[in-house]
Order: C-alpha cells, then structure tokens, then sequence
C-alpha cells in the first residue's frame, strides 16, 4: 500500500513539475507584451514601471533562470502581486481556496448521497421500469448545462420560494452552488455507480454468494456494495477534479466567493500572476484530493492494503 | 480428405454464427432506436439549416423583437427581432461542428498516442503515458481556461480546448483497448506471419479499437458540446451574433423573466443533443458489448 | 441585519488606493471612503468641499484653497493642508507616480501655507485642475496613512462619510459609519454622518441574481438586468433610480494607421451606416440616449445642436457610395473587426451595429473582451502597420473635456490619430481661463473630430447608471459621474 | 428414494417460440451418497442442468417445464426464501474459477462463517471454530491465521479448497461441483479430487460432478450421465459405460481420449532430419524495472538449451507457469533473449530485426491454444491466411488466392470458405484455420502453444491426426507445448519438462512417460487422471512418495538412458 501511495505520490508530485514549467511558459504564449496589456489600462504608467513589473515578472532573463525564479519564489509561497491593486497572489487565492473546497466537498456529498443509492437501486432493478426510469432520469440530468439549472434553482428556491439565500458567502449561500454542482454530478456518480454494482453483480463471487444461500439483502450489503465501492471510488478523485472545474461556472452564478470566480476575473484582466497562481493552486488541490481519495481506495481493496 | 463440415465440432461456439448484425442489435433497443433517430435528425438539420430555417439566423428584425411563439415564428423572437426558430436551427450545425471538432481533435490525438503507446513499449509507453496523466489532472476547464487566458476568447479556441482537454482520456481508453487487443493471440500471429509495424498498427490493431473508440467518442461528444457551451456562458466561447446555443442559452438569461423562450430552447436543444448522444452511445456500448451478444 | 444597507454590484474594486486604479467599481468606493476638496453639483459644476473657497492667480500657474476646519480623519487626526500635500506627492511620487499622475495637471509643487491654507503651483495653466479636484481620482487620502502596512487592501484612511472596516477581495467591502462626518459640499442633504450603521458592498456578478436577491430583500440597492428595468418601473415592487450627468460617452474609433481606416471615406461609411438611436432603443429603450458630441452631457462645451450638424448622420446609401468608391461592394465587403468590452449589454448593441454594417456591405467580426485588455488591443492595432481593419467601441467618462486631449494630443492615448493641427487646437483647451473662448476652442476641436470621423460619438449614459432600489430604501440618490450617495439612506424597518 | 430426482426439465434463453431450449428433457436422478458425473461436450448444457437445481441460472435462463425433486420437494415451486435456506445449507455448489469465486474484499474467514451464521444461526466464535476446523481438513496449515488473510494471498489450489470447506462446513446432502479443477494444474487437480472425494464420503455427501474430462471421471464416478446438445444421450453404471459404450455419441467420446495406454510415437534413431531450431543457455526474466521502484524480476526461463530436428515433434510439459508458453514465444522471437542464442534453419535470430527477421519467420510459424482470440475478428479467413504471403511479397493477388484455397483444403477445410468471418466458423474450424496460416509461407518448424486444450476431446483428436499427417508429408517439426500428457503421447517423439524456467527432463517419449527418471516428471505422471474406472486409484506412481526436490539444489545435467537426461 505505502509502495502504491508512494507511487501515486510521485505522479502528484510529477503533475505540480510539470505544472510550474506550464505556468512559466504560460506568459510567453500570449501573443503581444502581456507586461503592456496588463497595464494599458493605467493610462499613467510610466516606463519605469512597466520595466519594474517586467523585471518583477522575470520577463527580462531567459526561460530557464525565470523558471528557477519563479520556482524559487514558490518555495517561499510567494506567488507575486496581482497587476490590478498590487495584493498578494498567494494571499488572495489561499483565502478563496477554502471556499471553493468546501463548495465541491458539499456538492461531492450531495452527488454521492443521491447518485450512489439511486444507482445502487438501479443496478440491482436492471432491467425493470424503475431501472429504465432512474437512468431515463440520470442521462437527463447529465444533459441538462449546469448554469441552466443554476439559473432554474436560483429562481425556484430562492426567489418563488425564499427558502435559500440567492447569493453571496454566508454560511447558508453555499447550498445553492453545491446544489447545483450537486444535482448535476449526482447524475454521473448514479451511473458510475450502477455499472460498478452490475459489473460486480455478474461477477462468479456473487454467484459464490448466492450459492451459500445468503439472503439477497445480505448479498447486496456485504458482497455487492463493499466490492462495488472500490470502481466507484477510483472515479472520485477524477470526479471531485471534474466539480472543481464546474465550480467554476456555479461560483460565478452564485456570487459564490471562491477561486474560480477569481481566476475568471483574471482572465478577463489579464492578470497573468493571478490566473498563474490559480491554475498551480487548482492543480495541486486536483493532485492532493486525488491522492486522498487513492488512500481511500487502497484501504477499500485489501489487494493493494497488504501488498 | 476430412470431413469439410466438421459436425463434430463444438456447437458451444455456435452462437457467434448468424450474430445479428451490428446495426441491428443497436437498432433493436428502443434506446438505440430513438438515439439514433435524434442524432439522424440533428444531422440532417444541420446539413439543411439553410433549408429548414424561414429566416437568416442573424437577421435582424425578422419580427417584432421578443415575441412569444406564434405561427410565424415558431419559437419566437429574440431581442433583435432574430427567428429563434431559425437561430436554433443554424445552431444546430455549429454545435454538432464544435462537438465533431472537439471530439475529432481528442479522438484523433488520443487514439494516435494510446496505440503508439501500447504498441511501442518501454520507454515511449511510459513517457506517452504519464504525460497524458499528468494532463489527465489538469482537468477540462482548466486547460480551457488557460487556453482561452493565453489566445483570447472564440469558438475556435474554446473547440481547441476542450479537445485538447479530452486527449488524456481517449488515449488511455484507447491505450487499455489497443493493450488487450495486443495481448490477443491474433495479433502475435501477425507479427509471427512477419508483419511489418505499419500492417499491425493500421491493419490489426487500430480497426480493432475503433469500435471502444466510436462508443467513447458518442459519449464523449456530448461532453464536448455541454464543456463549449459552458465556456460560451462564461463569455469564453463564441461571439455574436453566432448562434452557439450556450452563447444564445447565456444572452437569454437576461431576459429571463420577460422572454423565458429565450433560455428555455437552446437550453432544450442542448439537453436533447446532449441527450441524444448519450443514450446512442449507451446503446452503442451495449450493441458492442459480447454479453450482449445473442440478445433477441 | 438592521442598519445595513446592502449594495450589490457586478465586479470588484481593484484596490483602496486612490493612486492605483481607474476603474469606475473602485471610484465609486473611493467616493465614499474619502472625501475631495471639491465637489459637483447636481449639473455636475465644481463646487466648494473640503475647501470652502480657492482663488486662481491670474496667470493661471497658482492655486490657493481655504480649508474648512473641523474635518476629521477615520483615525481621529484632523484633516489640514498637510494631508492635501501628501496626497498630491504621493501621486506625484517619482518611482510610484499615480496611474493617473496626467491628469492631475502639470503641477510643479504643493505648499502648505498654513493648517487649513493650501497652495499649488503649476509649470503652466491647467484649467481642469478644478474639474478634477472634484473628482474621486484626487480623493484626499490622510497621512496618516503613512507607512502603514496594507494601505490600498487592508487600511484606507480618508475623512469621507464611511469608514473602511474590511475588504474580502471578490467578495464583500464592509463601510461602517463615520460618526465625525461632516458634509462641506457634497449632495447629500444630510449635514453630518450617514443614519445606517454600516454599507456592504457585495459583488454579484450575475444580473439575474442580483435581480433575485434585490426581489428576496437581500439586496438593497443594485443594478439591475436591463432588461428588465421597464418591467420593475411598471409592476412598483422596485424604485428604479437613473444617474444622470454620467460624463460617460460611449464612441467608435478606428486604427487610423493602416487600410482601410487610413481612409476617411471607411470611417464616415462607418457613421452614416450606423443608426446608434436606433439601436440604442433597441437595446437600452428610454434608458439611454444618443450622444452627437465627443464629450458627455454635462460636461462643459456639450452642444448636441453644434456636434449633429458636424457629425455624419445615419445615412446607409451614402455608406454604400462611399464604400463603393473605395472599391466595395456587397459582394465583396469590407471586413473589419469590432472589439468591445463585456457587460452593459454592449455586446447586444455591437451585435444591432453589427447588422446596420452588414447592411451597407461591412463584414464585422465581434471581439469581446475586459476593457482592460481592450486598451491595450487599441494601442496594439495603432500600432501595428498591417492587418484587418479594426475598429473599437471605447468608453470614456470624464468630467472636462479636457479627455479630448488625454485621447487625441500626440502621442495620443491609444497612438491613434494625431496631428499637428489639432495638438494646437488641443492645448489651447488648457490654457484659455476665459469661459467663452474656452468653449469655442473646445467646439474647434470636436467638429474637427467628427468631421474627419476620428471620433463617432454614439450614446451616453453606457454603464452601471441604472439603479433598482427596494421600495423600503428612502433618500438613495446618485451625483453626477455615477457617485451614489449612501448619506442620506434610511431603510424602514424590513418587515 | 433418490436424493435429487429431476424429470423433463426444459430450460430455455427468451422467447420460447424463437429460441430452442438449450437443455432440454432431462431426466437425472442421484442417490444418496452416490458420485454421479455429468459429461458432455462444451455447451451441452450441463452447467445450466446444475444451475437450475439451486436456482442460479443467468439472468435470462427460464426453466420452460420439468421437475426438480430434492428430498422429496419440488424445487422449482419453491420461493427465493425457501431456496436460499436449501441452498448452501442442503446444496452446496462449487465452480471452475477458483480465482474469481471468491470476493476479494472480503476475508476468507468472513466468507467461510458467513453461512454459518446465516443457515446454522452460529455465534461468531462457534462459527469460527467450525470454519478453521474445516480449512485444516482440507490440507491448509495454520488456519486461524490464514482467516485473517484475504483471496488474493492464496493460490489457485488453495482457493479451491476454500470453497471445497466452505461448501462442506454446513454438511449439505448435496454437492454439486462444475468443472471444479479444470483451471488446475494436473498435480494440484490430483489432489483436489482426492480431497472432495474424501470429505463426500466421510459426509455422505452425494456429489453431482461435472467434467469434460474423461480420465476425471474414471477417476470419481459411480455413475455417468452423458449429454449432448441439451439431451441426456446415455446415463449408466460408470464402469459399465466405460466398457461397453451405447450410445454413438458416447462411443467416439471415449474414442477420441487420449490415454497414457497409447502406444508412444516411435521413431528409430536417426529419422529425422538436420536441426531446424536450436535453443541455446537461452534466458527470459520479466519484471524490474518499474517507473518510480524497482521490481523484483522473475526469471521465466532460465539457461534452457534444446533442439528441435526436422520432421520432429518435441513435446515441452510442465505445470502452469513453468515457462513453456515463454520458451516457445523466445523461439518465435515475439520474445527477446536476454542471454543466450536461438538459431532458427541455421540462422542466429537473436539479433535480427526488421527484415531479416521477417525472412526468418518464415521458416518458424506458431499455432496458439485459442483458436477464436488467434484470428483477427475483422479479417476474413482468406485474408487471414493470405497475410504471411502478402507479408514475405513476391506473389501476385490472383497467385495468392489460389494458394488460399489450397492450403485451406490441406487443413481440411472447403476452399470456398475464405469469404467467411472467424464468428462464422466452429472451433475445431477455427483452429484449422490456423494450421492452414502457418502453413501459408512452408515453414520448417511449428511452434503450437497448447493448439487443442480449448477444444473438446473428439475435436482434439481431429485436430492432432491432421497435425500428424501434415508433418509426415512434409518433414515439419513441431515444438508442442501442453501439460495434457496424454497428448504428448500421441503426438510427441521426445518430451521436454520443464519446472520453474528450466528443462529437468529430456528424452525420448517413451523413455520419460514410462520410465521417468526426475521426481517432478514422476510426479506430473502419477497426477494425470487414467481414464479407466477399472483401475481407479490405480497409480503408475505412488505419489506420495514423491519428494520433489526445490530446485535450487538442482544443477547438473546428468544422462540416464540413451538421448535421455535429467537436471539433477
Ligand atoms: N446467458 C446465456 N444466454 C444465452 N444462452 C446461454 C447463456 N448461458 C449459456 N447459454 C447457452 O446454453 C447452452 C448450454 O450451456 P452450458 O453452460 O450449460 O454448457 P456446458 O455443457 O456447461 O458447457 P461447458 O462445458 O462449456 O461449460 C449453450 O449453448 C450456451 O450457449
Ligand atoms: N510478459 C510478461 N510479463 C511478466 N511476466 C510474464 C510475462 N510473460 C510470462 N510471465 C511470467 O513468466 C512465467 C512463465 O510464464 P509462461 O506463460 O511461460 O508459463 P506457461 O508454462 O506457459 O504456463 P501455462 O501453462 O499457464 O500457460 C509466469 O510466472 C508468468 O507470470
Ligand atoms: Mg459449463
Ligand atoms: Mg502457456
């Protein structure tokens, strides 16, 4: 298990390298002088200035001494100062990461309280008209935008009915966003799920089971769902990555104060420090959640906890 | 000489003798059926929007701005007085264009380092591999965002993107194809019949994967279309007046409460595009499937 | 919670520093964290503020302003001449000028005279020093600001009628109360401090939510979709509140270096193919109006009757004359790219200009971005000697036309169209004190502007100038240039 | 009154009208305390026979009509309820897969109480102690402690016997066993049929067998039941049946076993030809490596030296996993050596590549044992065939076609069938397919991988005469890999052994099948099952006797007889 961690640690690690060079290059793909677009707003800069940022930025040495700069920085958690008001990068993005976590934690466990047992009922109901119906559901659920279903929810649940704050971070706002993010991905994780349980369902050892003459419910219970909760739990990491992404677009909805919002403004703003920061903080998030989620499923299957 | 019919032999394997056809199978479940009714449709929408459509999709003040559907015009109008019929209609070539291209880039790039990598070996396997992890990570919106950060909003760069975003998946799928596929004894028969690289890439081992690759990509087009759409929302995707339907979808949430057609269609469109292509790919994946085989 | 009043917007301030930023989303909190040695009327004129009174010297060079006593920092210092100089050289500071160090004007050197006497000196006249004075780019930070840690994210201390208490970046600005508040000149009728406890500026991005929450209550004051303003005005569930003499002014302008827009006829083909009264009214309604001068109403020399007669009027068979002189024709059109920036619907209305160009044979191609990245494309397009034809909906508020000389004296704000000629016209602009010569000069200089189609006016107000306030709000008003005052704000009690 | 009394039990996939019943009319009865083994080729429906008395069958098999009396109940009226406390506590049931029968998430400990509890209503601790008691009858050491350990830890074998005591721990009336050592290997199959054989007897328990394997079913049964196509064709005394045969059916079933009785392939010294393949000190580990750690590697074939000559069969055996498929696959070069030389008609093919190496392959061919995976499902059985031509060049289309059909008659096959899809051929057809394709390109040697363990016997026979034949016209060799010894006996003219990546014995065939000299060959022999109820237990050697020795202590070659070595 330690060696399979070890592993999954060392590709983590592999993915943020790989990451930082990304991000070093990033400012180098963008057509034009980035240092002159993000400061063209600023109808008073001087040359001095921009040299300054320019030099701040590194973007005065050759690519590799950048690198080991920008490296060196990072070490040190600093991430630069955005070019709009001059904050801290790190800061900033440390700050909204928590929200951003939370939002896809909450929507991770509203898509698994859902999808999980809907799909579980499906797989052991293949074949019947709820089977149909459930997936009939899921597939669309899958298909609906995620912003329209925001939209459609902001509306219901906060306006018709008043039940829930529209927007903005207090701790009541998030329901809404996890909701959305929620409702859609329960979806996928239902489907996830019921070809997992078939798959296992056809599986000899089940037949085993049976063959001992073990009632059907202790069959699901115990054999089905424990070997069927290994499959399932792979995808989460890339699932959880996958909310992350989507969070995204419900944060901006919901004035949800989280890191996508913010790298979303960036982009707009060009702010290259911010969206640099951003995608190396998202990556690692995405690297250390997986990884979580791989210690998990290294103590689910025993094959790889004694190995 | 022997016995030409061989009766003796194995009537166990009988049943992969007079398999039903592939279309067939596929055909026969009602999910199949419809999946592919939808996507025919949207097809032929699309090759005949000019056709179809009544009005140009972006004319302006082809009717009255913001009327309700009516008989002449179908869905309505949007603030410009543009058919929303029509709109739809044109919107349907460039969505199926975004998620042919999307899903091109992806499939092509995928498939093309998955079997390299399963058929190479070695170092270039694990090479081709890990970096497609490592990509794997980044996930869709992220690599659509820094993208669109580097090269500006468009359609193009948003197809790009999520086609790119979606290489690490199609090559590992075709990766674990090409690698059982290889594992085969047929495919070591030809290499022991001397079969050059090429005859084993091109001949044996891709249009052995190509049918996981088509079920992947039905899929997998849905997922494109819905990741555009979404980049199109958050201003990151097409630019007006083109009738993309996130664009059309994210423009029509102004006017939610006056004009809810505006969201309500392209928002249907999507759902049932999306919609279409998944139950056709389940069904794909189910006629493909050898359990599935003599299913009546 | 009581005493809150809760002010939605679509975006965030960039920062609390007066000295770093230009957008109008951190003018407006400027506005209320700091106060200003002048102020405007309801017609936008200067008027006295923190200085009850100034004299000019006659030469122009020399300005002398009388302070008021009894103005009081956040921090309990009072604010004298030694704050108005500390800010002046901060925003003067050699190696971190102010991003908006040229419009302070040429200013040699500030004095201070005594406690509540100021002086500035100028290397030459500077008419629209006193325009800017009563702007919130010269807001009046205190120095005791001084070496603090975090000024501009964490500390911003002013003398204004809020006090900053803290700034969640993207999130949420909390302006308490500043109980010492004295209004000198501002427009506000209430005399002293504000009558709610605190103001929260939030940012919601999404109109339909902003929409959603002013509907649940949530919201107190916010910007409506646009939309749906009509709807609200009718059904009364909102007060709607429109800022008039924004200063904004919304216009085309064109790289001139490069074909097709070297050409005069493209850009007047340009003007006469566009109708902006009918696609504002499309878009807008009755909430925007089109603009025929290069600077807003409001602002001093804004003549709609001189500027029409100078500017190309909607005419698409003159466009097509034109063009076709040029060498196009519907079947081979010209094309050329659009660039405009997101929100205030301007992607809508850039899509109705895209189909009145279209008509007359003008293929545009719509380019949406951040304004920020917009001004540098501009620059970036004058700049550049080759490519498709590009064209911009700029947007610029000013209060003095002296924003005619910011854009167009050489070097010109965007590198764009410069000439001797009009550099002269330009900097008499500056120098003239006398009101009437000023405005001829001014007048030269604009139907320089639109005859040769440098400058297309098209409409004005063009952002965040539509208010939906919940009906329990009483006293919420907006000052010229789209300040909206919180002074007078008394909420009833909410149920 | 019989145990299980079954009478025309009809059992179908879908529709009636559409889909013929795959079993169909059977009448079985067993005794109480009798062993009856259930025999038939592949898809005669003897799986779905035993399925149907626990009610197990896939997920759209229905019994159409038909009776299934267990102790006196019809089981087939019974509710799910019911059956489930028949099952496992009256019927236990035990499958091929050893690997795949048990969860793997589970512990052998909870899945060997879990019945217990259930059906016996057993405390934890009793339960427990039942189980360990269990586990220690079948032969596995240190119970308590292997409790705790999961399937994964365990070897096939030793699945097996965990199914065998978790089966047998409720003492059911009834056990039925489905092809329970088929994916064994022969010694460790010895034993487990010893095993079952033991505790059915000592818990008077009756056993419902089923097996394909003839020499199993001397080995077991008191009584046969023969199917065929889902019809009970003959059922009679085991003995009887063995002796004197009925039906037709049955007849050439028990003509078409190999049995280590045949008179060997002899060929007087000298017979054969130059050598035409030469395997020398050659060595293959797999493993190390490892992208972040490195692995352990294992070695697969260790320092193995052999020739095969002209018109020669050389039969490599061993148990699974001993290298065979490995040595074979280095031969062919679809393995690279890592020491050592392989000279193919006289060239060092250790080395070469790209061309070179295509010229050669066309002197070395190889069949392989699943003659459904060995042809590319997307080509047709002419282009199949047709590909070491197209591949080596030099002929013309037309040229080619005809070879097609030629070489498709010399395998016994209609020339006209080279328009038809692998999907579309039988098995045995299938597999002569591949003959006819390494005979495409006149090769001077066939590797054949284990080319008949997947096809049932009678096809086997075919398959081996026609191997036969084609080499006595031709002078091919043929390095035959199987651990069926009794087709080495049919086919082979000398035999290799192999353990653990090296050859231990070589000699003629007769010489090793009758006279081996190593322990490890003697007990390979004395494993495999004689089919001849007559002389049930019966063994050429005791094996118990046998010590093998481990291998390392191993080393010398030693010669024993004329051309006849052992590694010792
Ligand atoms: N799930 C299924 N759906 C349809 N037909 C099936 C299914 N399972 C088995 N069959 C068919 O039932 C017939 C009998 O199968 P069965 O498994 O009983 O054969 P068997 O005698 O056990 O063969 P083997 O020796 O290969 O195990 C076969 O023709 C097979 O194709
Ligand atoms: N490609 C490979 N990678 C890693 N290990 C391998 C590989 N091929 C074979 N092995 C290992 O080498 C050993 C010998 O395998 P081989 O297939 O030659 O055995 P075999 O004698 O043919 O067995 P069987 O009778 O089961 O076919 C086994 O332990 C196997 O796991
Ligand atoms: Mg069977
Ligand atoms: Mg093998």
């Amino acid at each position: 298990m330690l060696r399979f961690l070890g592993q999954r640690a060392a590709m983590g690690l592999l993915t943020i390298f790989v990451t930082t060079i990304a991000v070093t290059l990033l400012i180098h793909l963008v057509p034009g002088d980035p240092v002159e677009i993000m400061y063209a707003q600023s109808q008073g800069t001087t040359p001095e200035q921009i040299e300054a940022m320019r030099s701040s930025l590194g973007l005065d040495q050759p690519i590799p001494v950048q690198y080991l700069h920008f490296v060196g920085r990072l070490l040190q958690g600093d991430l630069g100062v955005t070019i709009r008001g001059q904050q801290s990068v790190a800061q900033l993005l440390l700050q909204r990461l928590p929200n951003t976590l939370a939002l896809a934690a909450l929507a991770m466990a509203i898509a698994t309280l859902i999808g999980m047992p809907l799909g579980f009922l499906a797989a052991y109901k293949r074949g019947t008209l709820l089977d149909g119906v459930l997936m009939v559901t899921a597939i669309a659920g899958i298909s609906i935008p995620h912003f329209w279903l925001g939209l459609l929810l902001l509306f219901w649940l906060a306006v018709d009915l008043g039940i829930l704050p529209v927007a903005g971070s207090g701790p009541l706002n998030i329901v809404l966003p996890a909701l959305t993010l929620g409702l859609s991905n329960a979806a996928i994780v239902a489907r996830m799920t019921r070809s997992a349980m078939i798959d296992v369902m056809s599986q000899d050892f089940i037949r085993t089971a049976h063959a001992k003459g073990l009632p059907k419910s202790r069959v699901l219970r115990r054999h089905v769902l424990r070997a069927g909760l290994v499959p399932v739990v792979t995808v989460m990491g890339l699932q959880f990555a996958f909310m992350m992404g989507g969070a995204i677009v419900v944060e901006n909805i919901f004035a949800w104060n989280g890191i996508g919002r913010l790298a979303l403004e960036a982009i707009f703003q060009r702010d290259y420090p911010v969206i640099q920061g951003f995608i190396l903080v998202f990556a690692t998030t995405v690297v250390v959640v997986m990884l979580a989620l791989d210690a998990v499923y290294a103590l689910l299957d025993p094959r790889i906890r004694r190995s | 000489m022997t016995d030409v019919t061989d009766t003796a032999d194995a009537p166990g394997r009988e049943e992969r003798k007079g398999r039903t056809p592939f279309v067939v199978r596929l055909v026969r479940q009602p999910a199949g059926a419809i999946g592919l009714a939808i996507v025919v449709a949207l097809v032929a929408i699309a090759l005949l929007a000019d056709q179809i459509a009544p009005y140009s999709p972006i004319k302006m003040a082809a009717g009255r701005p913001l009327t309700s559907p009516s008989f002449e015009h179908l869905l309505g109008t949007d603030e410009f007085g543009r058919d929303m019929f029509s709109r739809i209609v044109h919107g349907a070539r460039l969505t199926l264009q975004i998620g042919l291209i999307a899903v091109g880039i992806s499939l092509t790039v995928g498939t093309l380092i998955g079997l390299v990598a399963a058929y190479a070996g070695g170092f270039v396997e694990k090479l081709l591999m890990r970096s497609t992890d490592v990509v794997f990570s980044f996930t869709e919106t992220l690599i659509a965002l820094a993208f669109v950060a580097v090269l500006g909003p468009s359609l193009e760069n948003a197809m790009i993107a999520v086609g790119i975003a979606g290489v690490p998946f199609y090559a590992r799928t075709c990766y674990a194809s090409a690698l059982g596929e290889e594992g085969k004894p047929y495919f070591e028969a030809s290499i022991a019949a001397g079969a050059g690289h090429a005859r084993l890439l091109f001949l044996h081992l891709l249009p052995n994967v190509v049918p996981t690759m088509i079920v992947i990509a039905t899929l997998g087009l849905s997922n494109a279309i819905l990741a555009a759409a979404a980049l199109s929302f958050l201003g990151l995707g097409a630019q007006p007046p083109t009738p993309e339907w996130g664009a059309m979808l994210s423009a029509g949430r102004d006017f939610f409460n006056r004009a809810p057609w505006l969201m309500l269609y392209p928002g249907l469109a999507i759902a049932l595009t999306v919609l279409a292509f998944n139950i056709l790919g389940d069904a794909l994946r189910e006629a493909l499937d050898p359990r599935s085989k003599d299913r009546s | 919670s009581a005493g809150d009043i809760v002010w939605a917007r679509y975006g965030d301030i960039d920062t609390l520093d007066p000295h770093r930023a230009t957008s109008t989303l951190s003018l407006q909190v400027w506005s209320l964290i700091y106060d200003t040695l002048l102020a405007t009327d309801k017609d936008g004129k200067p008027v006295p503020n923190l200085a009850e009174s100034w004299e000019a010297s006659p030469d122009g060079t020399e300005y002398t302003f009388k302070l008021h006593e009894g103005a009081v920092c956040h921090d309990g210092t009072p604010l004298d001449a030694n704050d108005v100089k500390y800010t002046v050289d901060r925003a003067f500071d050699e190696t971190n000028p102010s991003v908006t160090k040229a419009s302070w004007g040429p200013i040699e050197k500030v004095e201070v005279v005594d406690p509540t006497t100021v002086k500035f000196t100028l290397e030459k006249p500077f008419v629209a020093l006193i325009p800017f004075l009563a702007d919130s780019f010269s807001s009046i930070i205190c120095n005791s600001n001084e070496g603090k840690d975090g000024f501009g994210t964490s500390v911003a201390i002013g003398s204004g009628p809020w006090k900053f208490a803290s700034w969640t970046k993207g999130d949420q600005i909390v302006l308490e109360k500043n109980p010492d508040y004295k209004n000198f000149g501002k427009l506000a009728d209430n005399p002293g401090a504000p009558y709610e406890d605190r103001l929260l500026i939030t940012t919601v991005p999404e109109p339909q939510a902003r929409l959603a929450g002013l509907k649940t209550g949530a919201i107190d004051v916010a910007e409506p979709p646009l939309d749906d303003v009509a709807m609200l005005k009718e059904s009364g569930d909102l007060d709607v509140v429109t800022a008039e003499n924004t200063g904004q002014n919304v216009f085309f302008e064109f790289a001139v270096h490069r074909p097709p827009f070297d050409d005069v006829r493209a850009r007047q083909a340009v003007a006469y193919a566009t109708d902006p009264e009918a696609a504002i009214s499309l878009i807008y309604g009755d909430l925007s109006m089109p603009e025929q001068c290069p600077i807003s109403r409001g602002v001093f020399g804004n003549d709609q009757e001189f500027c029409a007669k100078h500017r190309p009027q909607y005419d698409p068979e003159k466009a097509t004359e034109l063009l076709g002189e040029m060498g196009y024709a519907p079947d081979k059109p010209l094309e050329v790219n659009l660039l405009v920036w997101t929100g205030g619907k301007r992607d809508k209305l850039a899509e109705v200009f895209q189909a009145q160009l279209a008509a007359v044979g003008i293929k545009a191609d719509i380019q949406m971005m951040d304004i920020g990245t917009m001004n540098a494309r501009v620059r970036q397009e004058n700049e550049n000697p080759e490519g498709k034809g590009s064209m911009d909906m700029m947007t610029w508020s000013w209060y003095d036309p002296d924003i005619l000389y910011a854009l167009w004296h050489s070097p010109g704000a965007y590198r764009g169209y410069t000439s001797p000629e009009l550099d002269a016209m330009l900097e008499k602009t500056r120098v003239l004190t006398d009101q009437d010569e000023r405005r001829k000069a001014v007048e030269d200089v604009m139907a320089h502007l639109l005859e040769k189609a440098i400058h297309v006016p098209l409409y004005t107000p063009g952002w965040e100038w539509v208010f939906a306030v919940r009906p329990e709000v009483e006293g919420f008003k907006v000052a010229p240039f789209v300040y909206p005052i919180f002074s007078d704000v008394k909420i009833a009690d909410k149920d | 009154m019989a145990l299980v009394d079954i009478s025309g039990l009809t059992i179908g996939f879908g529709a009636e009208e559409t889909l013929p019943p795959v079993v169909d009319g059977v009448d079985l009865a067993i005794g109480k305390g009798e062993i009856v083994a259930l025999v038939g080729e592949s898809g005669s429906g003897k799986s779905m026979t035993a399925l149907s008395i626990v009610g197990l069958l896939p997920e759209r098999g229905k019994v159409r009509s038909g009776r299934i009396l267990f102790e006196g109940e019809d089981l087939l009226k019974c509710g799910d309820a019911q059956l489930r406390s028949v099952r496992g506590a009256r019927i236990g049931m035990i499958f091929q897969e050893p690997m795949t029968s048990l969860n793997p998430v589970l512990t052998i400990g909870e899945q060997l109480v879990e019945a217990l509890i259930v059906h016996e209503k057993l405390s934890q601790a009793e339960s427990r102690k039942r189980a360990i008691a269990m586990l220690e009858r079948t032969g596995i050491d240190d119970a308590a402690r292997r409790l705790r350990q999961y399937p994964h830890e365990f070897s096939g074998g030793m699945r097996q016997r965990v199914m065998i005591a978790m089966m047998m721990a409720l003492k059911p009336a009834l056990l039925i066993a489905d092809e329970p050592t088929t994916a064994l290997d022969v010694t460790i199959q010895a034993q487990i049929l010893d095993l079952l054989r033991d505790m059915v007897r000592d818990l008077d328990t009756s056993l419902l067998l089923i097996t394909h394997d003839m020499g199993v079913v001397a080995e077991m049964a008191d009584r046969v039941v023969v199917m065929r196509g889902g019809k009970v064709v003959e059922e009679g005394d085991c003995t009887a049946i063995f002796a004197a045969p009925q039906a037709d059916y049955t007849r050439r079933l028990l003509a078409a076993v190999p049995t280590l009785d045949d008179p060997p392939r002899r060929v007087g010294a000298g017979a054969f030809g130059s050598s035409v393949l030469r395997l020398e000190t050659v060595s293959r580990s797999f493993g190390g490596g490892g992208f972040f750690f490195a692995k352990a590697p294992l070695k697969a074939v260790d320092g193995v030296s052999l020739t095969v000559r002209a018109g020669e069969t050389l039969a490599l055996v061993g148990e699974s996993g001993s290298g065979k498929s490995t040595l074979g696959r280095l031969a062919m070069r679809l393995e690279t050596v890592d020491e050592g030389r392989v000279v193919v008609a006289g060239e060092d093919i250790t080395r070469l590549s790209g061309r070179g190496l295509r010229r050669v392959r066309r002197a070395i061919q190889m069949i392989f044992q699943d003659p459904y995976a060995s042809l590319d499902p997307r080509f047709s059985i002419g282009r199949t065939i047709a590909e070491p031509m197209i591949v080596a060049g030099g002929a013309d289309r037309r040229k080619i076609r005809e070879r097609v059909g030629a070489l498709l008659e010399r395998a016994g096959l209609a020339a006209a069938m080279a328009g038809r899809m692998p999907h579309e051929l039988s098995g045995g057809q299938r597999q002569r397919v591949a003959i006819a394709r390494a005979l495409a390109v006149n090769p001077r040697i066939i590797v054949a991988d284990e080319p008949t363990s997947a096809l049932d016997v009678s096809v086997q026979a075919k398959i081996l005469d026609l191997m036969i034949e084609l080499q006595e016209a031709e002078a091919l060799a043929y390095l035959f890999i199987t651990h069926d010894l009794a087709v080495v006996r049919r086919i082979a003219h000398r035999v290799a052994v192999m353990r653990k990546g090296r050859i231990v014995e070589l000699g003629a065939a007769a010489d090793v099948l009758e006279r081996p000299r190593h322990p490890y060959t003697r007990s390979l022999i004395a494993a495999a099952p004689v089919p001849d109820p007559a002389r049930r237990g019966e063994r050429r050697h005791a094996a118990a006797e046998i010590e093998v020795p481990a291998l390392e202590t191993a080393g010398e070659w030693r010669a024993v007889g004329d051309e006849h070595w052992i590694l010792a």
